[in-house]
């Protein structure tokens, strides 16, 4: 037994730790957050340059290869910011789908190139009828030869507006199917979505052409085994958001005064923290225990839904209580700390929302029949 | 017990005349904005234009005397007024009036006659708009602890000083304030209590993003403001309740913030929500799911109980019942099932509770305001906090000694 | 609207009060605990000459015929106890089921006697598979003649252990029928169940006879019908319950002293208590309003449930923030609280727990079809 | 990270060792009893002989050095033998014994040669066992606040006073307990840390009924004791850390109880109550029910967490990890898990969860055990508010000094 992080992983967190405080200050982050595609070229160089979009991948294919708890100490400290961008789409979702999912050629063609942060993969999956079970992948592609042609809507796709690739899920006679598809390509339109979310698009096929060549190899199952790793990379990527409401709530009790004293020395502030730092190590002890099953090649199953419906949960409720310790200045967008209450939601439904995984729980216990 | 008369014979006549009157009154265009704190100047003008025909009715404050401008109308009529006003989709005042809701009955507590003949009319006929100016940026909470300072000069009060989280969109006619007006004097004892026209030279306005700026940089909703006072000079007859019994004064108006006036009805969005959950969009309806079944009936009971505590306190204030801890059991509660209800929401229908779209937004981006004002509304008329210091103390927790509730009528 | 008690509901809270207060103070309640039948002659003869009994009835069968609003404040005082035995069984829902299930000459028959108390009537529902539908009802009478014959076991049946007469559901041809039968019949034991329980039993039918004359005329539905006005005065005891322990712990809070000041100085205390009035108020005005659309005959049933749920959930979690308050001395025996803690379990699922009445929620709010 | 070793060669061969030791060495006739505070007199004697048996070997207290009794293990081979006796049923130590999982560590710390050598060898043998002495009726929260009196006298310190809250059936060989030393001195300059031979004259042990005596009068679970001191005589050399140092003695077990030392593995009864729920019943299984299913997923979720941190606590202590508020936070969440999780329960099987029963009672009583033990584990070993006290100090909310944790090896 041996809860530590290794050399390397120590060696990621602070590297990464300095990029977001360097990189992606506060003030970076808020131009970010009013951008359409929450991605500027030159920051995204830079991140190509770090190595990290290939973390994921083996070194055949131009990556380091590097576990997935390696990753996920990466996310980990990006969620601190919380750093926006197609990372995690990318560098996570899209290459672990393409290394299940493809075909010899097409990891070749593509995984270097993605490594590099050259090209930007971005996965479609969810619809209008939301939701990540195979039955809400309702689009249609329409086999012409040995191309296919599709047309429909996905809906709520993280990051596609900073894509050059996307994959897409539709289904050929009846099963789901999965295909590369040019982000500008003819009849794609990608639009980002206003509101309480952060880089979220709608993205409509207009008669779309796609080559026979590009459709993968693996269909829902490949897509389901390539997310057991992707999503707690992604919660990590929750579980340092809530460090980082920690550590703002704690410096905020110590520094505003009220009443004549620290703020943090009422119990009822305190057990606001109290509850974010329960929030936090909640989310980070399920997240770390299902990457070691994963990289143990164990069963992980019972232990990603834990951990996502965990994190989902965590960060959400600990940007409420960050927002019990703040009260007005927390809700004034300069401050900083709606960054995090936008990006809790927004990622509260990700790859599957707490239902979703409670669902697949009662499956992974057998409490039902597989 | 009885939570909801039956109209009586000259009730159902009273109900019979809203209606019509609704009918001519309304002025054409109004829209059902969901944020009403970011109204676009054209529908505010028309919300505006609303509340001055409800005031010539005395219908803008309904329970304020006939004298001042109001309608005097017993506790039943009154409900029969929001009811109706409620069913065509508005609420009274039908815009953000800290002036009628809260300052209104202060004055007519503390006020001098000439006051409340000066003060009360242009509020109750609807002729003014005010904003509260409570709030600064070293005291919140702690509300005591504000700095804005108002000097005697002559006749005048000279102001300066800062306060935040104030108003909405459009500006103000008037505002309202406690400010210090003997530093020397104790905590408490120290402050007084002003009403000051917003254009007296030295008032400068600036806006105040709030959670949560659009994608394109527009402002989203709890459109607040900055005020800064340099050097404004406020006429002594301004100041309500006496020189430095400015604290006491505020008891009236933080008994009414703090919910001691409690609220007849359910949030709207509440049945809207569970209505679109039962409707049917591309063959498939929310509640077909036991999952979100079981949360809408969570929602549900969580909503009756807030509007239950709301009834209560309504029908305590305006009978004059006794009153302790009742106002901020129910502000608490509201605020907390605000959050609690927004976040069951969320999880029932997903991202599309996020997001403002004319195309794929549920019930005209209601929700996504929903979500965000489930935050916005934790702090505003007393963090969560407070509300539980004041409970506290009127309970007794811990002491023999019993904080009464302050007079709001 | 009037929210206030009218004259006769404050002479009932008065008088009751005043039994509570003289005749069941906590010495009496524990030692009443200690029964296997939590209730005695002597006070029982003194509740039945209150006239408590016959309030549900009217007069014509020798009661009162009062509103159940008036009914209900007289069980939120004796839930102030908590007041343990049959008051309820007999007085409210036994009552109940004679008045909407009984024929002429069975009301005539029974209820004057149940009203002065000569005789206690307990209703038993439930069974091994335990629950508040029809379908859980599988106990069958089987027709001899016109008489009948059972067999079978009642489970956690409410305060039978007292009973003259028990009313019990079981079915003929399928049919939920309801039969009246001697508790001292050949053939019936009853065994008070142990535990973190109170009043509770067992109650085995080894093939007893039943005369068809016994038999009523309503089955399950005039049962659902009797318990809709039940349930709210089974709610008002709750929130009496909690209206005692809010009392308690407010008390305890001044007079204990911890760090040099009374514990209800600190803000956690204070939080607990705040929880518990909460939960008071929650119980109290979803149950009387539950009883005023019952009187004012109105569709009460999405208030019922609403009120079933508050109540049960409020009662439990009312004892566990007075736990919170009090700790050590409160699992005292002596102390008393925990003679509360005992009854908010055992009446959590007592016609029907939470998720019994959440379900039917969703029928009564149209979530499904009826 | 590695959440549990695969047994590597020698550790495979140590769990063996263990498994074959068990076949033979757990005494004839030991019970599961449920409720191990509340053992009858066979079964306690017959656990503590088991407890004899574990300390020959040193793994009644295997983490404790060899000198003194006990196994010296690594952590990996610990948690061989907590799984390995887990698995037959039983934990180590099998019975309530204060001294070892608490004593001893503190002894271990803060004792001198004499002391460790004379207290700790029948403790880690098994051969005495040992109940803590702490709570008062006047300090519970407050302990820095008890009254118990040390006066010295000669070569022996005379003791009066009252301890609450003590022990569980069947008594004890020693007590240790912290007593004022010094009336006059500050508070926690006060105090000094003894260990006491609980056969001295002047000890008077009467037992304490808690929630809940059964329906006939026969006593319930979580069997405690009053402790009474008469002019007790207690030897100086008994004194453990020093005159007047008992508070910083005190830090040690106080940090132990307060959860620092973690625990390995998951509370058994989760597992079962799964497995109870999948086993059909006359054709029914509790898990056919989707609001059944939904609660069992919230309860395992519930305790994973639990489990984890447990676990990284449990790390921390026995590879001197730098520690904060962690022990703390496993305790508070401990307890109100436990809580959460008994009424979850509760809320699925109904009123089952609440008998002692042979015929209908699941889980041989476990059930009506854990539901009582939901409420009675709120408050021993310092309360939640307590814990949130110290979470508070240790992390530094609203103060920039950070309050260090116990040592505990």
């Amino acid at each position: 037994m041996d809860l530590s992080l290794n050399e390397t992983q120590l060696l990621i967190k602070e590297m990464t730790g300095d990029f977001v405080r360097n990189d992606c200050d506060k003030d970076t982050l808020l131009d970010l957050d009013l951008l359409p595609a929450p991605m500027t070229d030159d920051l995204w160089r830079k991140i190509a340059e770090l190595g990290w979009m290939g973390m994921m991948i083996p070194e055949e294919y131009g990556g380091t290869g590097n576990s997935y708890t390696d990753v996920a100490v990466l996310y980990e400290e990006l969620g601190r910011g919380p750093v926006p961008g197609p990372m995690f789409a990318s560098g996570v979702l899209s290459a672990s789908i393409i290394l299940e999912a493809g075909t010899a050629s097409q990891k070749k063609d593509w995984l270097p190139e993605l490594a590099t942060g050259t090209r930007v993969f971005v996965t479609a999956i969810t619809e209008a009828q939301y939701g990540w079970t195979e039955r809400h992948v309702q689009m249609i592609a329409v086999a012409k030869g040995s191309d296919y042609n599709l047309s429909g809507v996905k809906l709520f796709v993280q990051d596609a507006a900073n894509a050059t690739d996307l994959l897409v899920a539709a289904r050929v006679d009846g099963e789901v199917a999965l295909f590369r598809i040019d982000a500008k390509a003819s009849g794609i339109s990608i639009r980002p979505l206003d509101g309480f979310i952060s880089g979220t698009t709608e993205i409509i096929f207009d008669n779309v052409a796609v080559s026979g060549a590009d459709r993968l190899n693996g269909g829902w199952d490949a897509f389901e085994r390539a997310a057991q790793p992707a999503i707690p990379i992604l919660c990590a990527y929750k579980a340092g958001a809530c460090g980082a409401i920690f550590d703002l709530s704690v410096e905020y009790s110590r520094e505003r005064q009220q009443f004549g004293q620290p703020i943090g020395r009422f119990q009822r502030v305190q057990d606001h923290i109290i509850h974010i730092v329960n929030y936090l190590d909640s989310a980070r002890w399920t997240t770390y225990e299902a990457l070691w099953k994963l990289d143990a090649g164990m069963d992980a199953a019972p232990c990603v839904h834990t951990a996502k419906v965990v994190s989902s949960d965590s960060y959400l409720r600990a940007c409420d209580f960050g927002h019990e310790v703040h009260a007005g200045i927390g809700v004034v967008r300069e401050y900083g700390l709606t960054l995090h209450t936008k990006m809790s939601r927004t990622l509260f439904h990700h790859l599957g929302a707490p239902t979703h995984h409670r669902k697949a729980l009662e499956r992974a216990l057998n409490l039902i029949p597989a | 017990m009885d939570f909801a008369s039956e109209d009586n014979e000259e009730q159902a006549a009273f109900r019979e005349v809203v209606r019509e009157w609704m009918q001519t009154k309304i002025p054409d265009g109004m829209e059902h904005t969901v944020d009403t704190g970011d109204l676009t100047l054209e529908q505010y003008q028309l919300r505006r234009e609303l509340g001055r025909r409800l005031g010539a009715q005395g219908w803008l404050y309904p329970t304020m005397p006939k004298k001042y401008g109001g309608g005097e109308l017993p506790v039943e009529n009154v409900v029969i007024l929001h009811e109706e006003i409620g069913r065509a989709g508005f609420s009274i005042p039908p815009y953000y009036d800290a002036g009628g809701r809260m300052a209104a009955p202060t004055i007519l507590v503390w006020g001098s006659e000439e006051h409340k003949d000066r003060f009360l009319p242009p509020i109750c006929k609807g002729l003014v708009r005010t904003w509260q100016l409570l709030t600064e940026p070293g005291a919140g909470s702690d509300l005591a602890g504000v700095k804005t300072i108002a000097r005697r000069d002559g006749d005048d009060y000279v102001l300066n000083g800062q306060k935040v989280y104030v108003g909405s969109s459009h500006g103000a006619d008037f505002s309202w304030t406690v400010v210090v007006t003997d530093p020397d004097a104790k905590r408490h004892e120290n402050l007084s209590w002003f009403m000051i026209p917003m254009d007296l030279p030295g008032i400068t306005v600036t806006p105040l993003d709030l959670l949560t700026a659009g994608g394109e940089g527009g402002t989203g909703s709890g459109v607040k403001n900055t005020v800064f006072f340099d050097d404004v000079r406020v006429p002594a007859e301004n100041l309500v309740g006496g020189e430095n019994n400015g604290w006491k004064v505020a008891t009236t108006h933080l008994e009414v913030e703090h919910g001691g006036a409690g609220r007849f009805g359910d949030r709207a969005i509440i049945n809207e929500f569970i209505e679109f959950c039962k409707e049917s969009h591309n063959g498939h309806a929310i509640v077909d799911s036991q999952e979100s079944r079981e949360k809408i009936v969570d929602l549900y009971i969580e909503s009756q109980v807030t509007r239950l505590f709301a009834m209560r306190n309504y029908w305590m204030a305006y009978t004059d019942q006794p009153r302790s801890y009742e106002g901020s059991q129910y502000s608490l509660r509201r605020k907390l099932s605000g959050l609690d209800i927004s976040e069951k929401m969320f999880d029932i229908v997903g991202p599309y509770a996020l997001i403002k779209d004319e195309k794929w937004a549920p019930l005209k981006n209601a929700l996504e305001l929903f979500q965000r004002e489930g935050i916005t509304a934790l702090h505003p008329g007393a963090t969560t906090d407070i509300q539980r210091v004041i409970m506290a103390r009127r309970i007794g927790i811990g002491r023999r000694e019993v904080e009464k509730a302050g007079k709001i009528r």
